[in-house]
């Protein structure tokens, strides 16, 4: 770092330091000192906002943001802030401030909070590191560290189901992390370092090294796929739904699920480059996995009971239509892609809330004893009608746009069945959605629920429980009706588009 | 220097019976006798080809390092018969019991819990030792 | 099984007995040279010391004498770390005391001239250092438990004192800018003479307690199993 | 300047000394000896930085005749570690053996221990590296049947002679290399030494020697049960540094003095066994029921990657990409040293504190200890090798470099002794997420856990992110690969 | 090499093979402790015929001496052990 330091060679490495120092400070604290725990919380949170304002606002006038740390010759960390990154850190710095704020209030009385949050605060900045990579060593090792700050949250109950689903997690995580490994080794052989270039680094590669780098993008993609949930190797996901409701919020609505899509996306634009990937028949094998998992994901859901396992089948699908927008050729296909990142992030992020509350206020763990729940819970329950409506992708919610966005891309693109693919997973998000909330609305609540809470709060449940999910179905339909607004994630995601095809 | 050739090989000879003896003997004493063979052996490569005939002055820099070479031997020795003392004392209370129970063999130590799998296959590697 | 697996080895080893002589065999049959030996007669006379052996081990490569006196130290605390010393032998017939009495001033008398002589002839501190030893096994032996050894602080600053010695001439000499173990010409053979000494009484006092095998703990000592063992025959 | 060279066996040596004189007062003198040894130690570390290779001759009589020392960066990266190393144990030791009648008889041993270590670091001569491998394998062995239970005692027993034969046989390579050059001295040997059967029989015999010390796979049986019985600090030392110091040597000998004759093949027969300790030692890890076992044969297999370089080391000309790898093989050692240490001293205190290292029977006391709990997950992750570990950037340079030379076979061998490390780690780590009572505070008792607690830290956060001083030490330079 | 200082080097040398065949061959502890302190000083011998004296005298003395006296006393102990095993009608050698 023999340059003088400008703030901009400082601002990425601040994002990710600024929840990591707070992280390892709060595994110090006494358990029983809440408040200052809190307090270092939140004041991570607030500060890393700051930060991404700043970045977002730098990014947006095509300021040049770069942290780079030697660790060898030849190897380099390296936090690269492009429009790109922008668009997950921001994602993930958002929602990161309001599940804290459900956190606090979701573990009132459980044990083991300060290692809670200390790898709470870990996981994040790993998110965060991921976004930010500049590089595919970088990228690998933010990766890795992911895994190992996800272990200890999903067995943090500490009961035996807990321990056997984290173990499920880490033989799926740490396999899919080796493969993306020696990928990337063997990229970093063939080419020498691989930083991320909007537009793809490899074009010019020699025609007789294209079988190995067909091979190269199966090993990244194996490895990718098992965190985004790609069909055989999405079975940790429902597994992992032991963790508590903010684990399963945060990490396996937002961090993890879309560490794997967004490692895809920059594979597709930023090595391999979108032409060159087309080229090389990949973006077919990408196209047709994606859409497997969708209708796949879409099926399961439909037949389970527990409402967070159904949710997690669901994330499964949706987190697919980022690959899916990938695979297609065009920069429209590419911002529904884009979009939908954001779009399904605040979207489950929502349902999951809402599920935490369901469980810890009412006792409520399955979809068959939701009856009536909108009498007694009305603003949950609303949060998540406009959650479940975006998902299937009624309009003005979010999830409409990133949907339309795919159509229209696969229509230019000349990729019909796309179009096929898309009616089916609404038609079945409606099947497995709509039934949810029929009962929760029309039906009678049962006489006694299985395990109520009275909360000494004027609303129907903690405060701390109740305002995020109200907060985040107020981003979805913002979201969703001031698409066209400057800095909305459309706005962004179109962008981000621009860039990556140079126009 | 035939003589030279003559002991040197003598030397190797004894430095391949002691390694022998080693691989093969159980009993930690035989061991230690095959060790200190194998160790004198190689002492006399050293001072073989330290000789230069009867006329000019043999190489004092090997028979420094032999005589080294030797108290480092001896120090060896005694640790090692320090050790096995403490072991054979270790098992006593196993062999007074004795009178009760017929399993512990009193006149050899029982070698130490090995399971099987741990022995590689195949590659000769010295015993466990036991008295 | 033991049988073949016995052969089996045997003939491995005589194979590799076969490589090592035809090895030996070819390099001495290109006449090497006389490798150090004239070097170090060449410069013997500045060593302070006549008889060769004693100058490679004192002055050309004092280093590596200092490190053995540290592997007999070594040796000698983990034989301590171990356990007290077993029973001592039975008390000796008045023949054996008689000859004991004889022979252990002798023992120690020779182990002297030994030290003295190592100077211009063969001989030493090593050399003398076990005729010390000898002394202490055959009192050992003759029914004396401590051996003829002090109690346990003198014997521990009896056993430091060879390498002790050793080490702090060295470090006086670097730290008076002549370089570790460079004897100023002048006083090299006093220097030899009083590192010599020290290592003798060490050595002797070493192979001693090394023999009798223990800790010096207090008073007779009986084995680790706690009943005292009846005396040895 | 160059004269400093001895301090760091001298200090040890007169601390031990002493330390035998006065055993009342053994723990005092140990941890002023441990202190002052660790300074000289790293300020050697810092000349070679700053200055280049330093080498002197002891006693004023020139190389052939009398004994030389050297410390080029090789030899600067290790001592650094071993200083490091030996004084968080030193620290951590003073409290694990308050009031046991075993400290007077561990800080005479433990420093001679020391001094023997840095000795192997810092010679150049031939015999008397023998001289200090004796003093090495003997005060270890006296230091690991220290706590008097039979297991221990067989076990050093048994490593005690195992450790006379491989010296023995190395001896009896130094006398046949004598026979043939002359000299003792490793730069006037390298000098002298071309292909001739000699040579070849001299560095078999010594290789062999060596590879019996430091366990390399066939010849490994004798380390877990030393290891895994020997008291916590000693275990460590064990570990981290006394099988380090063949290694080193070995790695000496093949890439500087047996260079002209050590060719693809020998190194390739190396290789293998690396990878056969790779996958067999993380095989046993799995299976181990005791933790300290585990950890002794993680260091089988630990060992195993760091002779899986020498096959590609033999097959790249000298340039950039060799010194990447030899730089990567340094790195790999360093942190395994860093690691091993951490995760030991971590395990010696579960131990103290449970009574028995059983796993299976662990949870409990895991859970009531979160900074020893950590140290164990941060030393974990480092012997798998995750990022940011030191070890992570050793086996992406080490899987690089089976691309670019296109001996892919050795990626299977990582790929899989990864998984199975990781099987094994985190068999641990799943303890400690049970239902105990959530402890007080993170550290329990401070002398112990934090020296645990840096060791491992370092290994993953000042290795993995900043192993350039590694490369800077070894004079590769910062040129970019 | 006038051939009668060849023969004796040879039965010097055969001698010295000899002396530790047996002792590494002899089962019975105390005999090849025996046999080893006769190895060592003949050893002694050889070193002195090859000019080493003070070589010979250090191997008599330490290496036959010390180092015998300490197995022969544990060879003893091993025989007491055996004989406590032989009086049990245990015939372990």
């Amino acid at each position: 770092m023999s340059q003088m330091l400008s703030w901009t060679a400082l601002l990425p490495g601040a994002i990710v330091l600024s929840s990591m120092l707070p992280g390892a400070f709060i595994f110090l604290v006494k358990e029983e000192s809440h408040v200052l725990r809190g307090v270092l919380n939140m004041f991570g949170a607030i500060i890393k906002l700051v930060l991404v304002g700043t970045l977002i606002w730098g990014v947006f006038l095509g300021g040049v943001f770069e942290s780079r740390l030697t660790i060898a010759p030849g190897l380099d960390l390296v936090l690269h802030a492009d429009a790109l990154s922008v668009l997950f850190v921001t994602l993930s710095s958002v929602l990161w401030l309001v599940t804290t704020v459900y956190a606090i209030g979701y573990l009132e009385h459980s044990p083991n909070r300060s290692r809670f949050f200390g790898f709470f605060s870990l996981c994040v900045s790993a998110t965060v590191g991921i976004a930010l990579a500049g590089n595919l060593l970088t990228f690998v090792i933010f990766y890795e560290i992911l895994t190992l700050a996800t272990y200890p949250l999903v067995a943090h109950r500490g009961t035996p189901e807990a321990t056997r689903g984290a173990k499920i997690y880490l033989a799926y995580t740490m396999g899919g992390g080796v493969a993306l490994l020696v990928g990337a080794v063997w990229l970093r052989a063939l080419t020498g370092p691989v930083d991320f270039v909007e537009g793809g680094v490899l074009s010019g590669m020699a025609s007789t090294l294209h079988p190995q780098l067909i091979a190269i993008f199966l090993l990244l993609l194996l490895g990718l796929g098992v965190k985004a949930a790609l069909v055989p190797l999405h079975g940790w996901l429902p597994q992992s739904m032991v963790a508590p409701a903010p684990v399963s919020s945060l990490l396996h609505a937002v961090a993890v699920v879309k560490a794997g899509a967004f490692g895809i996306v920059r594979v597709v634009y930023d090595v391999y480059g979108v032409d060159f990937a087309a080229e090389l028949g990949l973006l077919i094998i990408l196209g047709v996995w994606a859409s497997l998992t969708i209708v796949y994901g879409s099926v399961k859901a439909l037949t389970q009971d527990g409402l967070k396992t159904r949710l997690a089948y669901s994330t499964v699908s949706q987190v697919s239509y980022i690959a899916l927008g990938a695979s297609i050729l065009g920069p429209v296909a590419t911002i529904g892609g884009m979009v939908h990142l954001v779009h399904q992030g605040i979207m489950k992020i929502t349902l999951f809330f809402c599920a935490g509350n369901y469980a810890e206020t009412l006792g409520v763990h399955k979809v068959s004893q939701m009856d009536g729940v909108g009498r007694r819970m009305p603003w949950t329950t609303l949060a998540f009608t406009v959650g479940a409506l975006g998902m299937i992708g009624i309009p003005p919610i979010a999830g409409f746009v990133s949907k339309w966005y795919l159509g229209l891309g696969a229509v230019e693109a000349g990729q019909h069945w796309v179009l096929l693919v898309l009616a089916a997973s609404t038609l079945l998000n409606a099947g497995y959605f709509l039934p949810i909330l029929y009962k929760a609305w029309f039906r009678p609540p049962p006489d006694a629920w299985p395990n109520e809470h009275r909360f000494e709060s004027r609303f129907e449940t903690m405060g701390a429980l109740l305002w995020p999910p109200v907060i985040t179905a107020a981003f979805c339909l913002i979201a969703g009706l001031l698409a066209a607004a400057p800095f909305s994630p459309l706005e962004w995601a179109t962008l981000i588009a621009r860039r990556e095809y140079g126009l | 220097m035939s003589a030279q050739f003559l002991y040197g090989g003598a030397g190797i000879l004894l430095f391949a019976l002691g390694l022998w003896s080693l691989l093969v003997h159980e009993a930690l004493l035989r061991k230690l006798i095959a060790i200190n063979i194998a160790g004198g052996g190689v002492f006399h490569v050293f001072i073989a080809i330290a000789y230069r005939g009867d006329t000019a002055p043999p190489d004092p820099v090997p028979h420094a390092l032999v005589l080294t070479g030797i108290v480092v031997a001896v120090s060896a020795t005694a640790l090692v018969l320090a050790l096995h003392r403490r072991l054979e004392q270790a098992e006593e209370p196993a062999a007074d019991a004795e009178v009760l129970s017929e399993s512990a063999s009193a006149s050899s130590a029982a070698p130490p819990p090995r399971t099987p799998a741990e022995r590689t296959p195949g590659t000769p590697h010295p015993e466990t030792p036991h008295g | 099984m033991k049988r073949d697996l016995a052969l089996l080895l045997g003939i491995l080893l005589a194979l590799l007995a076969a490589l090592l002589l035809w090895a030996l065999h070819a390099t001495l049959a290109l006449e090497p040279g006389p490798r150090l030996a004239e070097l170090a007669s060449a410069r013997l006379e500045q060593t302070g010391v006549s008889n060769p052996v004693t100058a490679v081990l004192l002055n050309y490569r004092a280093y590596d004498t200092l490190l053995e006196l540290a592997v007999l130290l070594a040796a000698l605390l983990g034989i301590w770390s171990l356990g007290p010393a077993p029973a001592g032998y039975q008390r000796s017939g008045p023949a054996l005391a008689a000859l004991v009495d004889w022979i252990v001033p002798l023992a120690i008398l020779a182990g002297g001239y030994m030290l003295w002589v190592g100077g211009h002839a063969p001989g030493g501190a090593f050399q003398a250092g076990a005729l010390l030893g000898a002394a202490g096994v055959i009192l050992r032996l003759s029914g004396e438990p401590s051996a003829g050894l002090p109690g346990e602080p003198a014997q521990r600053w009896l056993v430091v004192l060879g390498a002790g010695v050793f080490a702090l001439v060295g470090g006086g000499l670097l730290a008076s800018g002549f370089g570790f173990l460079t004897y100023p010409p002048g006083q090299a053979k006093w220097l030899i003479l009083l590192i010599e000494s020290a290592a003798t009484v060490a050595i002797g006092v070493t192979l001693t307690a090394a023999y009798v095998g223990g800790r010096p703990g207090s008073g007779t000592a009986h084995n680790g199993t706690g009943q005292s063992r009846t005396v040895q025959r | 300047m160059a004269d400093l060279l001895i301090l760091p066996v001298l200090v040890p040596l007169l601390g031990g000394l002493l330390a035998t004189a006065l055993p009342v007062r053994s723990a005092l003198v140990g941890t002023l000896a441990a202190l002052a040894t660790s300074l000289s130690g790293l300020s050697i570390t810092l000349l070679v930085w700053l200055h280049g290779d330093l080498g002197t001759v002891l006693g004023g009589w020139g190389v052939p005749l009398g004994i030389g020392l050297s410390a080029d960066g090789l030899s600067a990266a290790l001592l650094a570690m071993a200083s490091l190393v030996a004084l968080a144990i030193s620290i951590y030791a003073g409290s694990y053996f308050a009031g046991s009648a075993q400290a007077r008889h561990f800080w005479p041993l433990w420093l001679l221990l020391w001094s023997a270590l840095n000795g192997v670091f810092l010679a150049a001569d031939l015999f008397n590296l023998y001289v200090m491998l004796e003093l090495l394998g003997l005060s270890a062995a006296a230091l690991g049947a220290l706590t008097g239970k039979r297991e221990a005692i067989a076990a050093n027993l048994r490593y005690l002679l195992v450790g006379l034969l491989g010296s023995l046989t190395y001896l009896l390579g130094v006398a046949l290399l004598y026979t043939a050059y002359g000299t003792l001295d490793i730069g006037l040997l390298g000098e002298r030494l071309g292909p001739t059967p000699i040579a070849a029989t001299a560095l078999a015999l010594m290789v062999s020697g060596l590879a019996l010390k430091t366990a390399l796979f066939p010849l490994h049986f004798w380390l877990p049960p030393a290891h895994a019985n020997a008291p916590a600090p000693v275990s460590a030392a064990l570990s981290a540094l006394v099988v380090k110091a063949s290694f080193y040597l070995i790695l000496r000998l093949w890439t500087e003095l047996f260079a002209p004759i050590t060719d693809i093949g020998a190194a390739t027969l190396l290789g293998l066994l690396g990878a056969g300790a790779v996958l067999w030692g993380s095989w046993r890890a799995l299976r181990a029921q005791r933790l300290k076992l585990l950890a002794a044969y993680s260091t089988v297999a630990q060992i195993g990657y760091l002779f899986l370089f020498f096959p590609l080391l033999a097959s790249l000309p000298p340039g950039t990409a060799r010194d990447d790898l030899f730089a990567a093989c340094v790195l790999m050692a360093l942190t395994h040293g860093f690691a091993k240490a951490g995760f030991f001293l971590a395990a010696g205190l579960v131990q103290q504190k449970a009574g028995h290292d059983r796993i299976s029977e662990l949870g409990g006391v895991a859970q009531r200890m979160p900074a020893t709990t950590f140290s164990i997950a941060l030393a974990g992750s480092a012997l798998v090798g995750l990022p940011p570990s030191g070890s992570f950037i050793g086996k992406w340079v080490l899987m690089r470099g089976a691309f670019e030379t296109g001996q892919w076979w050795w990626l299977p061998v990582t790929v899989l002794g990864t998984l199975l490390a990781a099987a094994y780690v985190f068999r641990v780590l799943s303890r400690a997420f049970g239902l105990e009572p959530t402890p007080l505070q993170f550290v329990t008792n401070a002398r112990t856990e934090i020296p645990a607690l840096l060791l491992a830290f370092a290994s993953v956060a000042l290795l993995g992110l900043a192993a350039g001083p590694v490369w800077a030490v070894l004079g590769f330079g910062a040129a970019p690969a | 090499m006038p051939t009668l200082l060849l023969l004796f080097d040879l039965v010097l040398l055969a001698t010295l093979i000899v002396l530790a065949l047996a002792a590494v061959l002899s089962p019975e502890p105390r005999r090849a402790v025996m046999l080893f302190i006769a190895f060592g000083l003949w050893l002694a011998l050889v070193w002195a015929r090859l000019r080493a004296p003070d070589i010979a005298l250090a191997e008599a003395a330490i290496g036959a001496g010390m180092g015998g006296a300490l197995m022969l006393a544990a060879a003893r102990r091993a025989a007491h052990r055996d004989e406590a095993a032989g009086r049990d009608g245990d015939k372990r050698a």
